[in-house]
C-alpha cells in the first residue's frame, strides 16, 4: 500500500487527541491525559518518519504528492477541495513540527503536572499541532488560512492559559491584536490572488503567476507586500515584533513550541511557499531582506539588556527569524529553511532548559537572581550550553554554525546579496554571542543566590527531551556542509526540487573560508568578552552600566528600542486622547446605535407577541390585505 | 330566466366569508369563534359548489363533502379543547389565555 | 340538470310568497308594539311571571357523557355521507369501490371498538366500577382496624 | 380510475394508515406504552423500507404524483418522525396521563405530511393538510393537564382553522376561474395564460396567505412562539420540521405548475422572505426562552428557504432541499435535547425553557452541550456545519438568479442571528454560580444514540456535503403533469 495515502493521518492524530481530550477530558485520569496528548503527537511523528523515509527512497513523481481527501462541495463549478500537498518543503516542516512537538509534549507531561487545567493545556496543544500541520500541508489557500487562524487562536488561548492573572490576559490580547493586523493584510492578499486566478489551489496559482504577471508588475507587488504583512505579523518581524516578548506570559512549553519552534516560523513558510511571486517582485524581496536585517539587529541589542530569561530567548527568537528573512530576501531559500530547522531544535531546547531552571527557582525569571546552577543541575547546564553554542554558532561542532554561516555567506555572495547585508548579519552574529553567553554565565556560574527546592533533574520526562534536542542541535548541521570544504549538501539538494537554488555571484566560493574564519574569531572574542564581563570581573559591566550613557543605552535596549512606547505614543495615545475628549464618539454612535436600533426593533416586535389570539388573527387579515394591495397596485 | 354572472354568484360566499372572519375577530367566546370558523369553511364550500355548477363537474361537490367532514372533525377537537380550557380557567374567553407570550423587556 | 329545466320554473311566486311571509311577521311585531299595553311590575322581567321565583342559573353543567355522545353523533353522521356517495355511484366504481367502502367501514368499526373499550360509550353510573371501589374500601377498613 | 400499478407507490401511506388503525386496536386490546412505542417505530421503518421500492418510480395520477422530489421528502419526513418517536418515549415515560394515543396521532400526522408532499390535486392536498392539522391540534394539547399546552392547542386550533378556511376559499376561487383542481391541468392552462382576473388574483393571494401561515412566514408568524413554547417538546419538533417541510413542497409544486411566477407574485414572496428573515432574527435577539428562541429562529430559517423558492429552478430546488435537511437536523436535535432534559412534574413534564437554566450545561453533560452548541453554530451558519453549506447553497442560488436584494438581506440578517445563537453557546459553557442539577433521564441509550446520529450528520453534511448533494441532485426532479 502506498504510504502517502496515509498522509491525512498526520494531522488526524492530533485532531483526534484534541477531540477526545475536549469531550471526555474532565473524566480522565491525569496519566491518561498525558498519554493521549503526547501519544497522538507521537503517532503522527512516527508516521511522518515513515512517510519521510518513503519520500526519500521512493520519491513520488516530481517530488510532489497531492492527496485530495474530498471536495468540500461543488456548486456550479465553485468547488473548494480539502486536499493535502506534500513536497520537500512541507515534509521538512511536518518533520520538525511533529518531532519537536512530541518532545515538548513529553516535557509538558511533567512540567505542567501541578497545574490545574492539565486537560485544557493538552487539548489546546493538540489543537495547535493539528492547525499547524494543516497550515503547512494545505493544498489551497482556504485550508491554509484555516490553519493560519487556527494557530493564531491556539496561541491566544495558550498565552492566556493562566487566565486568572490579568497581565497574562493582556499579553494574549496584545498578541492576538498585533498579529491580526498582519492577518488582515494577509487575507486581502489572498482575495487578490483568488480574484486574479479564480482558483484557491496554491500550485495552480504559482504555475500561472509567471505567465500572467511580468516581473515587477503592480499587482504582484501588492500581493507580495500584503502577504509579507501577514508573514511579518506571524513571525514577529519589524514593525509587528512587539507582541512576542509579552507572549512569554504563557507556560514555557508553549513558548518553546509555538513562540520559538513552529508558529512564528509560519511567515518564513509562507514566503518560501510563494517564492515564485517574490521572484517576480525583486523590490519586495529586497524589502524582506532589509526587514530581516533590521529586525535581527534591533532584537539582538534588546536581548543584551534583558533580565528575564524568557524575554532574552524571545528577543533571540525574533533575531534568528530575522536571519531567516534575510536569507529569504537574498534568494537563499534553502538556507532559510535549513536555519528554520536547526533553530527549531536549539531554541526549543533552550526554552525547555530555561523552563527547568525557572521551575527549580520557583518561578523566578530574573537571571541576576539565579547563578551557580552549573553543579546542581548538570544535565540542564550541559544541554543549555549546547543550545547556546548552537545559537552563538560555535564553529564546526554546533549545527547553528552551519546554518547561520550559510546565511551569512549567501547574504554576501548571492546575486541579490551585498557587503552591507553581510556586515549587518555579521554584527548581529557578534551580538548574538554576547547575549547568549551573558545568559549562560550569569545563570549557571557565580554564586548560587537561591536554594533549589524541587530539582527538575529528577523528572525523566523533562530531561529526555533536553538530551535528544541537544543531540539534534549538534548533529543536525552535518547534513549541509559549506562550499569551502566537503561541499556535502543533501539538504539543499533535496529542497531544490521545490525551491530554486541560490544563485551565487561568480568566484565567490573562494572567499567563503575567509568569512568563516572571521565569524569564528568574533564568536570566540564574544565568548571571551562576556566571560570577562560577567564571570571574571563583574565590576566591569556594572561600572559601564553606571555611566549615564550606559544606563540610557541599557534602558533603551531593555525596553526593546522603545517600540512599545513608540506605538503607544503613535497609536494608542491618540486613540485614547480622542476617546477622552470625546467620550460619546460619533463612530461609537454608529455601532452602538446599530446595536440599540436592533434592540429597539426587537422590543417593538416583541410587543406584537402579546399572546392575544385575536390580535394574531388581525395580523393575518392585515397580511392578506397587504398581499392584495401588492398584487393590485404593482 | 337570466343567468347570474359568476362574480355576482361569488358575492354570497364572499360576504359569508367576511362575516365569518369578522366573527372570529370580534367574538371573544371561543365557541362563537368556532361557529364563525364554520361559516368561513362553509363559505369556501359554497365557492366549490358554484365552481362545480359553473363547470358542470362533480369534483367541486366531492370537495364540499370533504370540507364538511373535516369541519366536523375540527369542531369536535375544538370543543374538546374548549372543555379542557373551561375546566382549568372557568372561562371560555380567549383573551384570558395569556400564559404564553413574550415577556416584557428587562430594562 | 338541463338549462331548459331551470328556465321552465317561474320565480315570481316564490318571491311573492317570501314577501308575504316577511310582511306578516314584521306587521305583527309592529302592531303589537303600537297597540299593546305596557306595565312595569316587580315580576315583569322574571322568567316566570306567574310568581315562582327562579332558583339558580339556567346554565347548568351537563355531564360530559351527553357531550361525548353528541360529538360521536356528529362525526359518525358525517361519515354516512361518504357511504351514501358510494351507494349512488355503486355501479361506476365497481369492486374497487366496494373494497374501498369495506375498508372505510372497517376503520369505523375499529374506532367503535376503541371507543367501547375506552368506556366512552358507557352511559350512566358504572355498577361494576362502583362495586369494585366499594369492596376495596371495605378491605382497607378491615386491614386498618 | 383504478390504476393498479400505482398501488405500490402509495405503500408508505397505506402502511401508515393501516398502522394507525392497528395501533388504535392495539391500545383497545391492551395499554402498554413500550409496545405501542415499538410498534410505531416498526411501522415507520416498514414505511421507509417500502419507499425504497419506488426509489426511482415516476408516475402521475389524478390525485398524486410520485416523483423524485416527493420520494426524497417522504424519506426525510419518515426519518425525522423516527427521531421524534424516539424522543417521545422518555419524555412521556413518567407522565401520569394516558400516553399511548400520542403515537396514533403521530402516525396520522405523518400520514398527512407524507401524502401532502406527493399531492397533485386540491382534494388530496386539502385532505392531507387537514389530517395533519387536526392531528397536530391534539398533539399540541396532548398533556391535557398542562394549562400551557392546552392554551397552545386552542390558539393553534383557532388560527390554523381560520387559515385553512382562507386557503380553501382561495383554492375554491381558483377552481371557479379555471375549472381545474389538478395541478397538472392547471399547469397546462397556465401555458395558455390564466389571465389577470380579479377573482383569480384574490384566490392566489388567499392561497399564499394560507400557506404562509402554515410555514410561519411574516406576517402570518405570530402563532409560532406560543405554540412551540406550549406544546410538548417532541410535538414542537414536529411542528417546526415536518409540517413546514411538507407544506413547502406543496408550495413549490403549486407555483411551479401555475407557471413561471408572475412579477407580482414574485414580489410578494420577496417581501415575505425579507420580512421573515429580518423580523424572525430581530424577535429572537434578546429572547430568554429557548423554545421561543427556536421558534423565531425557525421563522428566519423559513425566510431563507423562501429565498431559494424565489430563486426557483433546479438549483433553487436543490438548495432548498439541502437547506431543509440541515434545518431538520438542527431543530430535531434542539427539541430533542429540550425534551430529554425536561423533568417530570405532577401535571406532565416540566420543561427546561429559560436560557439561564442551561447555564454551564457543558460542565455536567458535556456531550449534550456540545451537540446543542453545534446546532446553534449550524443555525448561525458557521463553516464546517451542515447549516453553513445549506445557507451558502441558498445564497448561491440567490446569486445565480440575481436576487441581489434577497442575498444582501440574507447576509445582514445572518449577522443579527449570529448574536443570539452565540449567546446560547456562551450560556452553555459559562460556569454557573450555583450548579444547576439535571435529572438522570431513563432510557438514555436510545436517545443518546439518536443524538449521536444527529451529531454525526451535522458534521458530515458540513465537512463532506458532497454525498447529500449528489443524492439530492440524483433524486430530486419534479415531473409536471
Amino acid at each position: 500500500m502506498d504510504v502517502f495515502h496515509l498522509l491525512w493521518l498526520v494531522p488526524a492524530f492530533p485532531l483526534a487527541g484534541f477531540l477526545i481530550l475536549a469531550l471526555f477530558g474532565l473524566r480522565l485520569h491525569s496519566r491518561a491525559i498525558a498519554w493521549i496528548g503526547t501519544g497522538s503527537i507521537g503517532l503522527s511523528a512516527i508516521l511522518t518518519l515513515w512517510i519521510g523515509v518513503h519520500f526519500l527512497t521512493q520519491p513520488p513523481a516530481n517530488y510532489q504528492y497531492s492527496l485530495t481527501l474530498w471536495t468540500w462541495f461543488d456548486i456550479n463549478g465553485f468547488a473548494p477541495g480539502i486536499a493535502l500537498y506534500l513536497d520537500p518543503l512541507s515534509l521538512v516542516y511536518i518533520f520538525v513540527i511533529t518531532f519537536v512537538s512530541f518532545f515538548i509534549h513529553l516535557y509538558s507531561t511533567a512540567f505542567m503536572r501541578s497545574n490545574e487545567g492539565y486537560v485544557r493545556f493538552f487539548a489546546y496543544m493538540n489543537l495547535f499541532v493539528f492547525s499547524m500541520l494543516v497550515l503547512v500541508l494545505a493544498n489551497n489557500l482556504l485550508l491554509l488560512y484555516l490553519g493560519w487562524e487556527g494557530v493564531g487562536l491556539c496561541s491566544f488561548l495558550l498565552i492566556g492559559f493562566w487566565y486568572r492573572d490579568e497581565v497574562n490576559g493582556y499579553a494574549a490580547r496584545k498578541a492576538f491584536i498585533v498579529t491580526r493586523i498582519g492577518d488582515t493584510a494577509f487575507i486581502i492578499g489572498l482575495f487578490l490572488l483568488v480574484k486574479q486566478f479564480h482558483t484557491l489551489n496554491i500550485q495552480d496559482i504559482l504555475q500561472q503567476a509567471p505567465v500572467v504577471w511580468s516581473a515587477g508588475a503592480t499587482a504582484v507587488v501588492w500581493v507580495t507586500i500584503l502577504l509579507l504583512g501577514g508573514a511579518v505579523g506571524k513571525s514577529a518581524q519589524l514593525p509587528l515584533q512587539t507582541w512576542l516578548p509579552d507572549a512569554m506570559a504563557g507556560p514555557t512549553p508553549v513558548s518553546a513550541l509555538i513562540h520559538a519552534a513552529t508558529m512564528v516560523t509560519a511567515g518564513v513558510y509562507l514566503i518560501a511557499r510563494t517564492h515564485v511571486l517574490y521572484s517576480l517582485a525583486p523590490a519586495v524581496q529586497l524589502l524582506v531582506a532589509i526587514i530581516g536585517l533590521l529586525t535581527l539587529l534591533i532584537a539582538g541589542f534588546s536581548a543584551l539588556a534583558q533580565h528575564d530569561l524568557k524575554r532574552i530567548l524571545a528577543y533571540s527568537t525574533i533575531s534568528q527569524i530575522g536571519y531567516m528573512f534575510l536569507a529569504l530576501g537574498v534568494g537563499a531559500w534553502t538556507a532559510a529553511i535549513f536555519h528554520f530547522m536547526i533553530h527549531a531544535f536549539f531554541k526549543a531546547l533552550l526554552f525547555l532548559a530555561a523552563g527547568a531552571v525557572i521551575m527549580a527557582m520557583e518561578e523566578e525569571h530574573d537571571i541576576f537572581k539565579m547563578g551557580g546552577l552549573r553543579k546542581k543541575m548538570p544535565v540542564t547546564f550541559w544541554t543549555f550550553l549546547v543550545g547556546s553554542g548552537a545559537l552563538a554558532a560555535i564553529p564546526l561542532i554546533t549545527a547553528g554554525f552551519y546554518s547561520k554561516d550559510l546565511i551569512l555567506f549567501d547574504a554576501f555572495a548571492s546575486t541579490q546579496g551585498s557587503f552591507w547585508l553581510w556586515l549587518g548579519g555579521f554584527v548581529g552574529a557578534f551580538i548574538t554571542v554576547l547575549y547568549t553567553f551573558r545568559m549562560v554565565f550569569v545563570t549557571f556560574y557565580g554564586e548560587q543566590k537561591k536554594p533549589i527546592t524541587h530539582n527538575p533533574e529528577e523528572e525523566k520526562a523533562m530531561m529526555i527531551p533536553l538530551v535528544v534536542l541537544a543531540v539534534l542541535s549538534v548533529i543536525g548541521g552535518w547534513i549541509e556542509l559549506p562550499h569551502a570544504w566537503a561541499h556535502f549538501t543533501p539538504f539543499s539538494d533535496f529542497l531544490t526540487h521545490v525551491l530554486p537554488p541560490t544563485n551565487l555571484k561568480p568566484d565567490m566560493e573562494s572567499q567563503e573560508f575567509m568569512l568563516q574564519l572571521l565569524t569564528a574569531v568574533i564568536v570566540f572574542a564574544g565568548i571571551y568578552l562576556s566571560w570577562l564581563a560577567y564571570v571574571k570581573k563583574p565590576a566591569l559591566s556594572a561600572s559601564w552600566k553606571n555611566t549615564s550613557l550606559g544606563r540610557a543605552c541599557h534602558d533603551f535596549f531593555y525596553k526593546g528600542w522603545m517600540f512599545d512606547q513608540l506605538y503607544d505614543k503613535l497609536f494608542v495615545k491618540p486613540v485614547v486622547w480622542i476617546s477622552r475628549i470625546d467620550p460619546h464618539d460619533f463612530i461609537d454612535y454608529i455601532y452602538e446605535g446599530f446595536g440599540r436600533l436592533n434592540v429597539l426593533i426587537h422590543a417593538g416586535f416583541s410587543r406584537t407577541q402579546s399572546g392575544y389570539v385575536r390580535w394574531y388573527l388581525l395580523c393575518i387579515a392585515i397580511g392578506i390585505l397587504f398581499i392584495f394591495s401588492l398584487i393590485l397596485f404593482v | 330566466m337570466i343567468s347570474v354572472p359568476v362574480s355576482v354568484q361569488l358575492l354570497l360566499p364572499s360576504v359569508l366569508f367576511l362575516i365569518g372572519l369578522l366573527g372570529v375577530l370580534i367574538r371573544r367566546n371561543v365557541i362563537f369563534m368556532l361557529m364563525a370558523m364554520e361559516i368561513m369553511l362553509n363559505a369556501a364550500g359554497l365557492v366549490f359548489i358554484i365552481g362545480s355548477s359553473l363547470w358542470k363537474q362533480a369534483d367541486g361537490q366531492v370537495m364540499v363533502i370533504f370540507i364538511l367532514a373535516m369541519a366536523a372533525a375540527e369542531v369536535a377537537v375544538g370543543l374538546a379543547l374548549i372543555l379542557q380550557v373551561f375546566q382549568m380557567h372557568k372561562t371560555v374567553d380567549v383573551d384570558q389565555l395569556q400564559e404564553l407570550k413574550d415577556e416584557r423587556e428587562r430594562g | 340538470m338541463s338549462d331548459s329545466f331551470v328556465h321552465d320554473i317561474h320565480l315570481w311566486p316564490l318571491l311573492l310568497y317570501s314577501a308575504l311571509v316577511l310582511l306578516t311577521a314584521v306587521g305583527m311585531l309592529l302592531l303589537s308594539h303600537f297597540l299593546g299595553q305596557r306595565h312595569e311590575e316587580p315580576a315583569t322581567d322574571e322568567t316566570y311571571e306567574s310568581g315562582i321565583p327562579v332558583t339558580g342559573s339556567a346554565r347548568l353543567l351537563f355531564p360530559i357523557h351527553f357531550y361525548i355522545v353528541a360529538m360521536f353523533f356528529v362525526v359518525f353522521d358525517l361519515e354516512a355521507v361518504f357511504i351514501v356517495a358510494w351507494a349512488i355511484s355503486l355501479r361506476q366504481v365497481g369492486w374497487a369501490g366496494y373494497a374501498g367502502v369495506l375498508i372505510f367501514i372497517f376503520i369505523l368499526v375499529a374506532v367503535l371498538i376503541y371507543e367501547w373499550r375506552q368506556g366512552a360509550l358507557d352511559f350512566g353510573p358504572n355498577s361494576k366500577k362502583i362495586l369494585k371501589a366499594y369492596y376495596r374500601r371495605i378491605q382497607q377498613k378491615r386491614k386498618s382496624s | 380510475m383504478w390504476h393498479q400499478h400505482l398501488l405500490p407507490a402509495l405503500f408508505p401511506q397505506i402502511i401508515l394508515a393501516a398502522a394507525s388503525v392497528l395501533c388504535l386496536l392495539l391500545i383497545a386490546w391492551k395499554r402498554n406504552h413500550a409496545v405501542v412505542h415499538l410498534f410505531t417505530l416498526l411501522s415507520l421503518i416498514l414505511a421507509l423500507a417500502s419507499l425504497g421500492k419506488i426509489y426511482d418510480a415516476t408516475a402521475v395520477d389524478g390525485l398524486f404524483v410520485i416523483d423524485g422530489l416527493g420520494v426524497f421528502v417522504e424519506g426525510v419526513i419518515l426519518i425525522a418522525v423516527f427521531f421524534i418517536t424516539i424522543f417521545s418515549y422518555p419524555y412521556f415515560f413518567q407522565s401520569q396521563i394516558e400516553k399511548e394515543e400520542y403515537y396514533v396521532l403521530l402516525l396520522l400526522a405523518t400520514l398527512g405530511a407524507t401524502s401532502m408532499v406527493i399531492s397533485n390535486h386540491f382534494v388530496s392536498f386539502f385532505l392531507s393538510l387537514e389530517i395533519l392539522s387536526v392531528s397536530l391540534y391534539t398533539l399540541i394539547a396532548y398533556p391535557k393537564k398542562m394549562s400551557a399546552s392546552v392554551e397552545a392547542g386552542v390558539k393553534y386550533l383557532i388560527l390554523a382553522a381560520v387559515s385553512s378556511a382562507v386557503l380553501v376559499f382561495g383554492l375554491g376561487l381558483i377552481y371557479v376561474q379555471t375549472g381545474q383542481m389538478s395541478l397538472a391541468e392547471l399547469g397546462k392552462l397556465a401555458t395558455g395564460g390564466i389571465g389577470a382576473n380579479i377573482w383569480m388574483i384574490v384566490g392566489l393571494g388567499l392561497v399564499i396567505a394560507g400557506l404562509g401561515f402554515k410555514l410561519a412566514l411574516v406576517p402570518f408568524h405570530l402563532w409560532t412562539p406560543d405554540v412551540y413554547a406550549g406544546a410538548p417538546a417532541p410535538t414542537s419538533a414536529f411542528v417546526a420540521t415536518i409540517s413546514k417541510g411538507s407544506v413547502f413542497v406543496f408550495l413549490w409544486r403549486l407555483f411551479s405548475s401555475v407557471g413561471t411566477m408572475s412579477h407580482a407574485v414574485q414580489l410578494i414572496f420577496v417581501v415575505i422572505a425579507i420580512a421573515s428573515m429580518l423580523i424572525g432574527n430581530w424577535l429572537a435577539l434578546l429572547q430568554q426562552n429557548l423554545k421561543r428562541l427556536l421558534a423565531y429562529s425557525s421563522i428566519a430559517n423559513l425566510g431563507y428557504l423562501i429565498v431559494a423558492f424565489v430563486a426557483s429552478g433546479e438549483t433553487g430546488l436543490h438548495a432548498a432541499m439541502f437547506f431543509l435537511v440541515a434545518y431538520f437536523i438542527c431543530m430535531l436535535g434542539a427539541f430533542g435535547i429540550i425534551s430529554f432534559l425536561s423533568e417530570p412534574a405532577e401535571s406532565g413534564q416540566q420543561e427546561r425553557l429559560s436560557l439561564s437554566s442551561y447555564t454551564g450545561l457543558f460542565w455536567q453533560k458535556p456531550g449534550l452541550a456540545v451537540l446543542l452548541a453545534l446546532i446553534m453554530l449550524s443555525l448561525a451558519g458557521i463553516p464546517l456545519t451542515a447549516g453553513f453549506i445549506g445557507k451558502f447553497y441558498v445564497l448561491l442560488s440567490g446569486v445565480y438568479s440575481t436576487q441581489w436584494l434577497l442575498v444582501i438581506v440574507l447576509i445582514l440578517s445572518s449577522v443579527i442571528g449570529l448574536f443570539y445563537y452565540l449567546r446560547v453557546v456562551i450560556q452553555l459553557f459559562s460556569r454557573p454560580e450555583t450548579p444547576v442539577s439535571y435529572p438522570a433521564s431513563p432510557y438514555a441509550v436510545s436517545t443518546g444514540l439518536a443524538f449521536l446520529v444527529l451529531f454525526i450528520l451535522l458534521i458530515w453534511f458540513g465537512v463532506a456535503p458532497g454525498h447529500l448533494m449528489d443524492q439530492i441532485s440524483q433524486m430530486v426532479h419534479m415531473i409536471k403533469g
